[in-house]
């Protein structure tokens, strides 16, 4: 370009084609597919709320045959709706403490001799499918698992969540919580390790040229900086655990009612199994009520996103 | 930290300074040792192998930084605690891993033939050999087809929330709402797309296409997310360099962001197809059931995939079914495995250059 | 090229952080802004080739011209004015996904440019020669950028900015991470670049700012939180001998002294 | 049959040709696959898919015209406008036969005992938690000789909506003065006892000592479950396709209309060899249907099912208790009358 | 603090970065760094405080000690070196969540010493003031570390690393980013400081090492690819009047020619 004429004589018409704006129709376009695509996660979202409404919402009021014998919609959903987020609240409970772990096991503790392998074994559980999942948890962790629901009922009958008759099987939700730990931590795993992966040298040096020891380097430099993706981390595993059918479904014998006992024959029912044990042998009306049990799921992981959005947004003002 | 009075130097205030008594070489090993021994003599005593093992890591787990708290000091007890955790944490957690792809494997491995995979279950009845070769290829059909509907809409999606949309109130409502969406319970997005056909194509209407919009529901919102962080964590350096040689945003956005990112984009998408291809509920409401082979993913006629092979083998509640229902699962899970297989090697080709 | 800034505020969202420059940079000239820390240099820099505006809330009020067309004229395709007017950041910053010869040309690789191989590594070669760092790379040009140490980086951007050729290059102080025999380099690659190109340089190196350049600015702050302001604009050789403004002359001597 | 794609069912020589599609019990699955490999084989240019969606779906897809014939474990009533729906999709009554008896065994895992033999009573107060020791009188009464242990009894049902549980709580309800109304679900109202989804979920949960619970026949075979033997009359019956295959020739018609051949099941018989907890599973089709090919493939198929081929094969893959032929001769005459 | 550094080799893996260095620091005295880009002076400096070996796969080879300790020996715990050892990088890098306040306590925090408020202030005032930053962000000790200038981000590393009070405080050209008064604010600092410290610092602007330094130490490349080595270690006066070594004196004269 350093043919330009003097700019001094020439303070240039052909300078003003040069600037005026040639290059941003790519630019217009690009942004426009991307506004779009990110409008079709709306509408996308927009429509599956209008169909869960239309089909849904006569649900709230039908014969109360159809409430599974508790009388009311409301009856019917309150239990289903606190099984639904206590099973993921302890599969949490489970799985995050692991899942941090095991990400900072392979981003900050193991050689990476070990770490690579351990990564990959990780992610190859994110594709189990949850049927297997069921599978096993029914068949093989449940039965092995009748021991300890003994010695929980023995040893801990103090805690609501262990005081009763302990099942003979393992069909219950303490078995089912442990499997959906098992499949939220890959989900949980893989995000966190990437995050943490992902902090800058800089801020690690800062830390340990501080004379931090390894752990104070991560709750210093690393903790802080993935504290987001460790968020939605765990949100996905949580929309994962909330939304879980057959592995629950195949695992648990459930009933419709709200208790915190988890080790009998009696556990609480989640919304998705209800509507996977629900919907085969479905009348129109019944069909009815349990799309309107997935609504109200629908909105409460509205609600508990909105939360967790709110915590986040309140920790960074800080 | 009191300050040594600096006008003081002499050797023992030297030695002090640094060697402040630490532990030997290999304590750990050595706590180890002792915490596998108590395990032993817990064993002998009959505690059982469960009990034996919880009682040797506890032993572990408390022993090691209560030395190191003794002898050194209690930052470096808190140190060696959390790495105890950290390594207790993978082992136990390792467990149940190892031994759930040990059970599909080791019963899976026993059901898998050249004819299961080249067979469909036309016209199969009672001990004749089946396969999942229609399962198989419905799987890849509509996984295919999920992916091709997530992955752009995912990723621009994505691109919109951190390179145009950055904080502003579409942006924060589709971040928000995409948070919602990974809460679709997986049998609702199944009821959706089901119903949606309906209208659309008449009753009763269960496709391969349906399943792919189903599972698309499902796994957009895991593109969207790990894509987003992975966007995130491009410095901004990098962009305002790419800005300033007078690049145009999208190239700076299609050139240098998404290969500076791609191998975390990557690794998300494909671990947000490993998260659908297993789906069950979804598929067996919106794509059916098929004992034969189906091609055509728009045909109004079902389409069988290898989770929902799984679950029908299963629910015969016969020796064979479960068999197949294993063999499917190991088919699965080898699927994934190669397509994890494929992310790392694009990963590694793709990841930034660090030179280190 | 010659730029001309008029009565240009800079804001940071509600943050103002440069008042009321007004000034004129003669074309195929080296022009130099010294002041303390946080007075604007940067920011100020960066409105020359828009490329404050990528910040989020970030706005530009007033008027520049270069080659006497409003660069926030109503037409202007900011991109367009980001390619005639190059830029070399504060800290060395080259692509991590590209080699060392990806990278000098990642102005026109990003833009699609379609070139011989032969035409490409005569821009790589001179580039690299021009930024001083030829015989450390020329044995491993397919080696990725971030290998280098922190000052070959520097010396990588500088290469990678040059080599699209630019009529003006903005450079933010652009040796601050180099070794004096670089910066010696650097400093008569911007001698020789000066017949060719307007060039405008951030330094805090005082000597370096009476080295190269034909007129210097210096900015400063009236108060900490309060907007930096330009103070004075001359020739070099009078601000550093006989400064207008005494504010100009307790800086520079204090420096000095 | 073979199930190579590339050479499948080469032997037959009929005539149907194109694709008819079905869905609705997943009861039937297995039946229908026999019949779906049978027609098949005979008819290598056929393809019928039957869909194991549930009963539900199943009148509902076909009510809607999504399946041109169903299978249904419940027949098809008005409580819901199912009929009337089904009545406008067909243009008249729709069709509805009987396809199989299949005979529900009651499958107990009990420490020490092979063979059990209970009363309708009994079962009803197992099921329902009033009975909760195995050594209780009640239980012991009609089984002198076995060594009844002191421990807690679990009795299992389904967890999921089916017509297997419906056709038992609807036995229950009849001989056993079973207080809740008969229904798919289990009913919510009953305290203790265990839920397993599917027959596959039940056959699971058996493994548990002290386990009591119900599941098709041939389930119980396939899965070496000890199977209760049931009071009827003076006897004890064993679940076997004989025993169940006589119930039909016991019941009384309820059908709505000339076409609908559904059945109220005699769960009260005292007939001597007669085993009354079964499930009578139905086909639905339409009298005419606009497509002609369609309507020959429909009627093929469900002549092929009640044809003594089909039911025989049926009852090999299914355990399922064949049609007497008299009722088939009935069925067979309104299926011929499709067109 | 005398810190002895004998026959010591630095790798990054298979790569030899710098070879066999033998110098004696003097306690309490200042000892500045010089040499090109790239021939190691960084990575010599990070050997110091054992920062060297978080890079994987790097390793050290040879025997440095402090205060009579050798820093490498068996029972050494790298973290209470680097206690004792304080480092300025030669990039900001403030922790970006923490606030400015934060952010200089952040060492203080680290040894759980439960502080009171009004120690905490003190603690972090004359830090702040020490770093000559205290009045620019004194209103805004609550506002996160990273909103600050290039400049004022690297001062407030360096409020951060004397907070903490270390016997031998690192610098790795931890002026490149500053103004003259920043930088001459710094440079006081550093004499002040001497009196407590023993401080070693790498810099690329000789008058700064001519200015604040007792000793000086050459490092050199032979060749690119080649492994730095310290070509001289003098007292400073001596190094910049009367250098031993001919390519010391092409460096320095390089630089002031
Ligand atoms: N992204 C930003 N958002 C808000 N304020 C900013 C941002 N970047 C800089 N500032 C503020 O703008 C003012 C000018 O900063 P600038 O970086 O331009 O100073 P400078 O003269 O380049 O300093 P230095 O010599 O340290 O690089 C400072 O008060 C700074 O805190
Ligand atoms: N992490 C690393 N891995 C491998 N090689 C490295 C690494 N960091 C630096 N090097 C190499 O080691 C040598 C010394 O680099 P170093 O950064 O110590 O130089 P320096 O003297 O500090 O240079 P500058 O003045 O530019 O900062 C260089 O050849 C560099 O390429
Ligand atoms: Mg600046
Ligand atoms: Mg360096």
């Amino acid at each position: 370009m350093t043919v330009a004429a003097d700019p001094g004589a020439d303070p240039g018409v052909d300078t003003k084609s040069e600037l005026s704006g040639r290059g941003s129709v790519g630019d217009v376009v690009f942004r426009g597919i991307a506004v779009t695509a990110a409008t079709l996660i709306l509408v996308a979202l927009a429509a599956v709320f209008i169909f869960l409404g239309i089909e849904g919402i006569p649900g709230f009021s039908v014969d109360a045959q159809h409430y599974t014998g508790r009388g009311s919609f409301l009856g019917l959903v309150v239990p289903l709706l606190f099984a639904t987020m206590y099973a993921a609240v302890l599969a949490l409970i489970v799985a995050v403490p692991f899942s941090v772990a095991i990400a900072l096991f392979i981003s900050h503790y193991a050689p990476r001799r070990i770490a690579t392998p351990v990564a990959y074994v990780i992610d190859l559980l994110a594709a189990v499918p949850s049927v297997v999942f069921g599978l096993w948890g029914a068949v093989v962790l449940g039965p092995y698992l009748v021991p300890a629901h003994t010695w929980l009922s023995e040893n801990l009958a103090w805690l609501p969540f262990f005081d009763g008759q302990p099942s003979g099987n393992g069909r219950t939700l303490f078995t089912a919580a442990i499997v959906l730990a098992v499949m939220v931590l890959p989900i949980i795993t893989s995000i966190c390790r990437e995050v943490f992966a992902q902090t800058p040298r800089l801020h690690e040096e800062a830390a340990l040229a501080l004379g931090a020891t390894r752990w104070e380097m991560i709750r210093y430099a690393v903790f802080p900086y993935a504290r987001s993706g460790m968020v939605s981390a765990v949100m996905l595993g949580l929309g994962r655990a909330l939304g879980e059918t057959m592995a629950i479904a195949m695992i648990v014998s459930p009933k419709v009612i709200i208790s915190l006992f988890i080790i009998g024959t009696n556990n609480p029912q989640t919304i998705a199994a209800y509507i996977a044990q629900g919907y085969k042998e479905s009348t129109p009306d019944r069909l009815s009520v349990l799309i309107a049990t997935g609504l109200v799921l629908f909105a409460f992981t509205f609600l508990v996103n909105a939360l967790a959005r709110w915590i986040v947004a309140r920790g960074r003002a800080k | 930290m009191s300050k040594i009075d600096p006008s003081v130097d002499d050797v023992v205030q030297e030695e002090n300074m640094l060697a402040h008594a630490t532990l030997p070489r290999g304590a750990q090993w050595l706590v180890g040792v002792a915490a596998l021994a108590l395990g032993g003599l817990a064993v002998v005593l009959g505690v059982g192998i469960v009990g034996a093992a919880v009682i040797g890591v506890l032993a572990f787990l408390i022993g090691y930084p209560l030395w190191a708290l003794l002898v050194e000091n209690k930052r470096s007890a808190t140190d060696k605690l959390v790495t105890g955790l950290v390594w207790t944490a993978f082992a136990v957690a390792v467990i149940p891993l190892i031994w759930l792809i040990y059970t599909v494997v080791s019963r899976g491995a026993a059901t898998i033939s050249p004819e299961f995979l080249t067979f469909s279950m036309r016209s199969v009845t009672g001990d004749d050999q089946g396969g999942l070769y229609h399962a198989l290829i419905g799987t890849l059909i509509v996984t295919g087809i999920a992916a091709v509907i997530s992955i752009p809409i995912g990723i621009m999606t994505a691109i919109y929330l951190i390179e145009y949309g950055k904080g502003n109130r579409l942006a924060k409502g589709i971040t928000f709402l995409v948070d919602v969406m990974t809460g679709i319970p997986s049998i609702v997005a199944g009821l959706f797309a089901f119903a949606l056909f309906t209208l659309i194509m008449g009753p009763g209407t269960r496709f391969g296409f349906g399943g792919g919009v189903a599972l698309s529901l499902l796994m957009i919102p895991t593109v969207v997310r790990s894509t987003e962080e992975m966007l995130k964590l491009v410095p901004d350096d990098l962009r305002e360099a790419a800005y300033a040689l007078g690049v145009p945003k999208w190239r700076t956005i299609t050139k240098m962001v998404l290969p500076t990112a791609i191998g975390g984009i990557v690794t998300g998408v494909v671990l947000s197809i490993s998260r659908v291809i297993g789906e069950t509920a979804p598929l067996l409401v919106a794509s059916g059931f098929n004992p034969n082979l189906n091609t055509n993913a728009f045909d109004d006629s079902p389409m069988m995939t290898v989770p929902v092979f799984i679950y029908t083998q299963l629910s015969e509640a016969t020796a064979k079914g479960v068999e197949y229902a294993w063999g499917g699962a190991l088919v699965l899970f080898i699927l994934v495995m190669v397509l994890n297989l494929i992310a790392r090697i694009v990963g590694t080709i793709f990841a930034p250059k660090t030179g280190r | 090229m010659s730029i001309q800034v008029k009565d240009t505020s800079i804001f940071y969202g509600d943050f103002k952080a440069v008042e009321d420059v007004t000034m004129s940079v003669k074309p195929k000239s080296v022009t130099a802004f010294i002041g303390p820390s946080g007075c604007g240099k940067s920011t100020f820099l960066r409105t020359l080739n828009r490329m404050h505006e990528v910040i989020p809330g970030a706005y530009v009020e007033g008027k520049i011209t270069i080659a006497g067309q409003d660069i926030y004229g109503p037409n202007v395709d900011p991109v367009a004015v980001r390619r005639k007017v190059g830029m070399v950041f504060q800290r060395p910053n080259p692509f991590p996904t590209m080699s060392i010869y990806d990278n000098v040309l990642a102005g026109n690789k990003l833009n699609a440019k379609r070139m011989k191989k032969s035409e490409a590594d005569t821009i790589v070669e001179s580039a690299l020669r021009g930024a001083n760092l030829w015989n450390e790379v020329k044995d491993r040009l397919g080696k990725p950028g971030m290998g280098l140490s922190g000052g070959q980086q520097q010396r990588l951007c500088i290469a990678r900015a040059i080599a699209v050729q630019p009529e003006v290059l903005l450079m933010d102080e652009p040796c601050s991470a180099l070794d004096p025999i670089s910066t010696a380099a650097i400093e008569d690659l911007i001698h020789e670049l000066k017949s060719d190109y307007t060039i405008v340089i951030v330094t805090h190196n005082m000597q370096q700012a009476a080295r190269v350049s034909d007129d210097t600015g210096f900015f400063n702050l009236k108060a900490a939180g309060q907007p930096g302001h330009l103070v004075e604009f001359n020739p070099t050789k009078q601000m550093f001998t006989n400064p207008d403004n005494p504010d100009t002359e307790a800086y520079i001597s204090g420096r000095f002294g | 049959g073979a199930a190579n794609e590339q050479n499948s069912g080469s032997e037959g020589e009929g005539t149907l040709s194109g694709t008819i599609k079905g869905g609705g019990s997943s009861a039937q699955e297995k039946a229908q696959a026999a019949w779906v490999a049978g027609i098949q084989d005979a008819n290598p240019d056929l393809s019928v898919v039957y869909e194991p969606v549930g009963s539900g779906s199943g009148r509902e897809g076909f009510a809607t015209g999504g399946y041109l014939f169903g299978g249904t474990d419940s027949a098809l009533n008005d409580d819901e406008g199912e009929l009337t729906k089904a009545k406008e999709q067909c243009g008249g009554d729709p069709i509805q036969v009987p396809a199989y008896v299949s005979p529900i065994a009651v499958v107990f895992n009990v420490e020490g005992v092979d063979e059990l033999n209970l009363d309708a009573k009994t079962l009803a107060d197992i099921f329902s938690g009033k009975i909760a020791k195995w050594n209780d009188p009640a239980i012991a009464a009609t089984n002198p000789d076995a060594k009844l242990p002191d421990t807690a009894i679990t009795p299992v049902h389904r967890a999921d909506d089916s017509g297997t549980q419906e056709n038992f709580t609807e036995y229950l309800a009849a001989a056993g003065g079973w207080a809740e109304e008969p229904d798919g679900e289990w009913p919510a109202s009953i305290k203790g006892g265990e839920g397993g989804d599917g027959t596959s979920g039940v056959v699971t949960a058996m493994q548990g000592a002290g386990y009591i619970g119900f599941v098709d026949a041939s389930a119980a075979t396939e899965n070496d479950l000890a199977t209760v033997k049931v009071k009827v009359g003076e006897d004890f019956v064993e679940p076997t396709p004989e025993a169940a295959a006589k119930i039909l020739a016991a019941s009384k018609s309820v059908g709505t209309s000339d076409n609908d051949m559904a059945v109220e099941v005699a769960r009260t018989t005292t007939e001597a060899g007669v085993y009354p907890v079964v499930l009578v599973t139905y086909l639905l089709a339409c009298p005419t249907y606009e497509n002609a090919e369609d309507a020959a493939n429909v009627k093929g198929y469900l002549e092929f099912i009640l044809s003594e081929e089909g039911q025989e094969a049926a009852a090999e893959e299914a355990g399922s208790a064949p049609l007497d032929r008299e009722t088939a001769d009935k069925a067979l005459e309104l299926v011929g009358a499709i067109k």
